[in-house]
């Protein structure tokens, strides 16, 4: 295999080498990288936007389907411009408020949904050592989030022991993803050697 | 003789390329062993409506053949519900999808009728059968395959639900955990002082601060990759409240590249009603809260370049962060940066921990604002957040303890109640 | 001495340096690397070996850009192996933007053992609708694949003559990056009995082996390395193997430079400490 | 009466609690509530987003206006932006979907997004190894705690491991399933409850600080 004549090879490549310059020190490769990818990506999100928002969910439901509720986000949506006009800049508050109190919501019972698998999942369905250590892990991790008791003494004892699982499972996870990362690190590698300079096949 | 019987055998020939050739079906009393099976159909319980299941019994020795479910309705159109399920599968629902908007209508009488076959069942006679009204059960042939049918069910309608009996669980805490709240608020309200412990990274934001308007340089905050809709965000949100207003103090500028752009809005309000609080609206520029674009990888690359060319003194990452967060934290700490972060990504933490010089590890993050402005009524928050930790952890214990007497000593009431207790918490 | 306390203050672009090198240079030089081969790809490897001649494997690209490191070297190897021992891929693709490197993989690896398109060898391309398409290509695969991949009608190929629908294809191998396995097993595997191996990202790997050991599988290959045994097994190591050096070498590397740092910083405490002492 | 923050947090109280309410009532128009308001908030995020390219090209503009340092790059980016958004319109007009396979949207797609993101994902693989040789020092136990499992995780992960002790990659596992996942639930069931603090504090009006 020989280098590729592709003209969009090229591109791809020479676009890989800017992002990788940035290991060296911030140059101008790089920012000319940085700044189209937020240009161009912000140009595809908004057609995105357009294709998915506008179309499917504004237009198709209120021409189509005669769906009027969707004024109500459209209305909403319309409100936050008002921020471009100073005497009822106060408007766009509505929406924020809509969005946040949904969130919020929406939120609660999902958090209870978390909580009960969390807890049922340390339920001991087999007696063994393991879920001796689990059952133990949680409980003084959950004791190092205690915010209203002070942590000294016996509690103070417990949140330590909290700390080192905390710890243990942070090192455990950091080195868990090293390899993933570094496959990615070997496709753009793959990239660069195979399809562009084809160096290898 | 002979020539008789070679023209019985070709009479006899002759009639069954005619029949298969009419696609006919030929009713057969009871040739396909299939006793014992019968499908049922029932209103999905603790749905929104619009659904049935359909379920069927079945002797072992028709586990490998295929199931086609016909539907009727009481005004007597047919519709085909699915077709070549394996028996072995027990039941199918009979409801909208994706694909297929609703087809089953509140209210209306619906009969349904399995058709049990060994093969694959052919199109063509999928489309005779979906034209007869009314098929007699028992054993037909089409086109040498034999299929039985079964008798039709009792008429199903479907109907909504007004409430999900299966989450009374949840319903039962959720009031539970409301009580506990507004306890606490009410203790509040009469005046009782509420104790928070110390939260390491929180008591650094104000020399992260300081020492960046005495070098001169901006504060930079992060809010991740969230919407308005995540509670990490929202949280974010509420500390980049009490951080601008630390800002405004000091008289610096704060910079806040986002990711969503309902996000980038609800913080300009944030930080312009703390600067308006200390006292200093004319130092807001609503241009330092900037969009930058909402792709992962853009947002990534745009700030870190940010980072290198404003070369703010203190970089706070506050809020959903994914695989951008080592990238943005590592750009930070190059540049020299003091670092507090903080996240519910439990993936992310070990990244900001190791990079950053303080980390708010999930629930912490969530208390910093309260931390941060310690007013009673948000402290009584953090107080009911801790007595249901204290319940949960009793639950876990209880769980434990049950399970060693009904696993490790083998006690039939222990069983039982662990079963219970596990059930209770499947959600 | 002196060396350590300069490596306490190393700039940051030596470690850069250095992971290039080993991640980029066993990709070029290929080095010999020792891999253990795992039972569960081993299990996919034998079933293979042991399809009669001219039997039909369909093959699944589920996967895109994004886990070509993993995925393309198995791809490539399974090939290898299929036609060896002279059957008969077909190559269908649920992830529209892994075309490209399916039928990369297969004109390579078939211009390499001098296959026939068409003959030996059939690409047909994406079509929408995955789960509509499992349980159809039950019935008759030209319902969703009348046409390969450049628009051809599939009957105008001498080896689709006799392909209809799940009986008349002995293993099914789909390459996945996400949950589109789920949908193999249940559709595929539950409703037609089609028997199924497996090739997953690393990282759900460790959800499916529980498919593996209720034999709702065949076997499963598990990431890059489960390519690189792979390779191994039908004896060309290639990318996936020169992968797994560069993985390994790179851990190394790091592990040494943690190392390092930690003899570096305890020098310079037991320096302070007698500086402390004075 | 508008101007204040009465009825911006009564919106909020009002939303919050259909949201909660509905939850547990499957019954129309509550089942698809959470449906509703997820495409209701892309429909919002949908126009917001004007506004968000109005402060990213605006800034941009006045960069190019005002000659600033990096006004080339600046110019990029709008390039960039415009280009993108006219190419997608005239191949919407061609193919009647700006996403088909032949279009040059998706070649943008393809040849300028994809590498670009991938490559500054893959920027990971140095960026890990940099915190790691700096953050992993053995300070105190803790630390050392950290440091010894990352690296023993570590060689479980290669078949280097398997070559020093087959049992490395089982303690990787171990490590994995038991010590690492009781402290991730420990965190997670903080997280839950933290997060109902949140919520709770917002739905009650107690913190008010996102409304100005």
């Amino acid at each position: 295999m020989a280098i590729s004549t592709n003209f969009w090879i090229w591109i791809a490549a020479l676009l890989t080498l800017a992002i990788y310059s940035f290991l060296y020190k911030d140059n101008p490769f790089y920012k000319f990288a940085e700044y189209l990818l937020v240009g161009i990506s912000i140009g595809y999100g908004i057609s995105i936007y357009w294709h998915n928002t506008i179309i499917t969910k504004v237009y198709n439901p209120l021409v189509y389907d005669k769906n009027f509720l969707v004024l109500i986000p459209l209305l909403l949506g319309l409100l936050m411009f008002s921020r471009f006009f100073k005497n009822v800049s106060y408007l766009s508050r509505i929406p924020i408020a809509f969005v946040v109190g949904a969130g919020t919501g929406l939120s609660v019972p999902s958090s209870f949904e978390f909580l009960f698998k969390q807890i049922y999942a340390t339920m001991p369905l087999k007696l063994d050592i393991g879920s001796l250590i689990i059952v133990v892990g949680v409980i003084s991790t959950l004791v190092y989030f205690f915010f209203s008791l002070e942590h000294k003494g016996f509690v103070g004892k417990v949140s330590k022991v909290g700390i080192t699982f905390i710890m243990v499972a942070f090192g455990a996870a950091f080195g868990y993803t090293i390899m993933a990362r570094v496959s990615l690190f070997i496709g753009r590698i793959q990239f660069l050697l195979s399809d562009w300079l084809g160096i290898i096949k | 003789m002979l020539k008789r019987t070679l023209l019985l055998i070709l009479f006899l020939i002759l009639s069954i390329s005619l029949f298969s050739e009419n696609d006919s079906l030929i009713f057969l009393e009871n040739q396909f062993p299939c006793e014992g099976f019968y499908i049922t159909g029932r209103d999905i319980p603790n749905d929104g409506g619009s659904g049935i299941e359909i379920n069927w019994s079945f002797p072992d020795s028709l586990d490998n053949c295929f199931l086609t479910v016909l539907r009727r309705d009481e005004f007597g159109n047919n519709s085909v519900v699915a077709t070549d399920l394996l028996v072995s599968s027990k039941q199918v629902r009979d409801v909208s999808s994706d694909e297929e908007p609703s087809r089953v209508k509140d209210g209306i009488k619906y009969y349904y009728t399995g058709i049990l076959s060994k093969k694959i069942i052919d199109e063509n006679l999928l489309n005779i059968l979906k034209e007869k009204s009314y098929l007699k059960n028992g054993t037909y042939i089409f086109n040498n395959d034999t299929f039985y049918v079964t008798s039709e069910t009792d008429a199903v309608i479907s109907k909504a639900s007004w409430f999900n009996l299966s989450r009374i669980p949840v319903l039962i805490s959720l009031i539970i955990i409301a009580f506990v709240f507004l306890y606490y608020l009410n203790l509040a309200k009469s005046g009782k002082e509420l104790y928070i412990r110390k939260i390491n990274g929180l008591d650094a934001v104000e020399e992260a601060v300081g020492r960046s308007t005495e070098m001169g340089k901006p504060i930079m905050y992060i809010l991740g990759i969230g919407y308005v809709t995540d509670i990490p965000t929202i949280a974010g949100l509420t500390i980049l409240s009490r951080v601008s207003k630390k800002v405004a103090e000091y008289e610096t500028k704060i910079l806040v590249p986002s990711y969503d752009p309902v996000v980038m809005t609800t913080a300009q309000e944030v930080v312009k009603e703390a600067f308006t609080e200390a006292g200093r609206p004319d130092l807001y520029n609503k241009n330092d809260i900037m969009y930058i674009t909402q792709d992962q990888f853009g947002y990534a690359a745009g700030v870190d370049g940010m980072m290198m060319r404003e070369k703010p003194g203190a970089v706070f990452l506050q809020g959903l962060f994914f695989a951008e967060s080592l990238i943005l934290a590592e750009t930070g700490h190059s540049i020299g940066a003091i670092q507090i972060s903080g996240t519910t990504e439990t993936a992310q933490l070990p990244f900001f921990v190791a990079a950053c010089d303080y980390t708010l590890i999930g629930e912490e993050m969530m208390a910093a604002s309260v931390y941060l402005q310690k007013e009673p009524m948000m402290l009584s928050s953090i107080a009911a957040e801790d007595l249901l930790k204290v319940f949960i952890m009793l639950l876990i214990i209880a769980g434990f303890v049950i399970s060693i007497f009904a696993f490790g000593f083998n006690i039939g009431l222990f069983k039982n109640l662990f079963d219970h207790l596990v059930n209770a918490l499947q959600v | 001495m002196n060396f350590f306390l300069k490596l306490s203050k190393i700039d940051r672009r030596f470690i850069y340096l250095f992971i290039a090198l080993v991640v980029v240079l066993p990709l070029i030089l290929k080095p010999k690397f020792p891999v253990v081969v795992s039972k569960p790809v081993q299990d996919v490897y034998d079933y293979i070996e042991k399809l009669p001649e001219g039997s039909n494997v369909l093959i699944s690209i589920d996967y895109d850009a994004a886990s070509m490191p993993e995925q393309q070297p198995f791809l490539e190897a399974l090939l290898r192996q299929l036609f060896k021992n002279k059957l008969k891929p077909i190559l269908i693709v649920q992830w529209q933007l892994g075309a490209p490197l399916g039928t990369m993989g297969l004109e390579k690896i078939a211009k390499e053992m001098g296959a026939e398109y068409g003959k030996d060898y059939i690409n047909l391309g994406y079509r929408p609708g995955y789960v509509a398409q499992m349980v159809g290509i039950g019935k008759e695969i030209r319902d969703f694949f009348k046409v390969d991949y450049k628009n051809i009608p599939l009957d105008s190929f001498p080896m689709m003559k006799n392909v209809h629908n799940y009986n008349d294809i002995a293993l099914l191998v789909g390459l996945e990056a996400g949950a589109t396995y789920l949908a193999w097993i249940e559709y595929a595997g539950g409703r037609f009995k089609q028997k199924i191996a497996l090739a997953l990202n690393a990282v759900s790997a460790p959800d499916a082996y529980y498919f593996y050991q209720s034999g709702q599988i065949v076997g499963l290959v598990g990431g890059m390395k489960g390519a690189a045994e792979y390779e191994v097994l039908v004896d060309k190591p290639d990318l996936a193997v020169a992968g797994m050096a560069s993985q390994s070498y790179s851990h190394l590397v790091i592990i040494l430079f943690i190392i390092l740092g930690n003899i570096a910083y305890f020098i310079e405490k037991g320096m302070k400490n007698k500086e402390g002492g004075k | 009466m508008l101007k204040g923050k009465g009825i911006p947090i009564f919106i909020t109280f009002l939303t919050g609690m259909i949201m909660i309410i509905s939850f547990f009532i499957p019954h129309k128009p509550f089942g698809d509530i959470e449906k509703i308001s997820l495409t209701w908030y892309s429909i919002i995020a949908g126009f917001t987003m004007l506004l968000g390219v109005d402060s990213l090209i605006g800034m941009h503009f006045r960069k190019l206006k005002r000659k600033d340092e990096n006004w080339f790059f600046s110019l990029v980016l709008i390039i960039g932006f415009t280009a993108t958004v006219v190419v997608g319109i005239i191949e919407t007009v061609r193919f009647g979907t700006a996403f088909d396979e032949r279009s040059y949207f998706t070649y943008i797609y393809n040849y300028f997004i994809v590498p670009l993101q991938s490559t500054m994902f893959s920027l990971l693989a140095f960026f890990i190894a940099s915190a790691a040789y700096r953050a992993f020092r053995a300070r105190n136990f803790d630390a050392t705690l950290l440091l010894i499992t990352a690296i023993i995780v570590m060689l479980g992960r290669v078949p280097l491991g398997e070559q020093i002790s087959p049992y490395l990659p089982k303690f990787t596992e171990w490590i994995m399933q038991v010590p690492q996942m009781a402290a991730k639930r420990g965190i997670g069931l903080g997280i839950s409850l933290g997060a109902l603090g949140v919520s709770i504090r917002i739905i009650l009006g107690i913190e008010r600080s996102y409304l100005s």
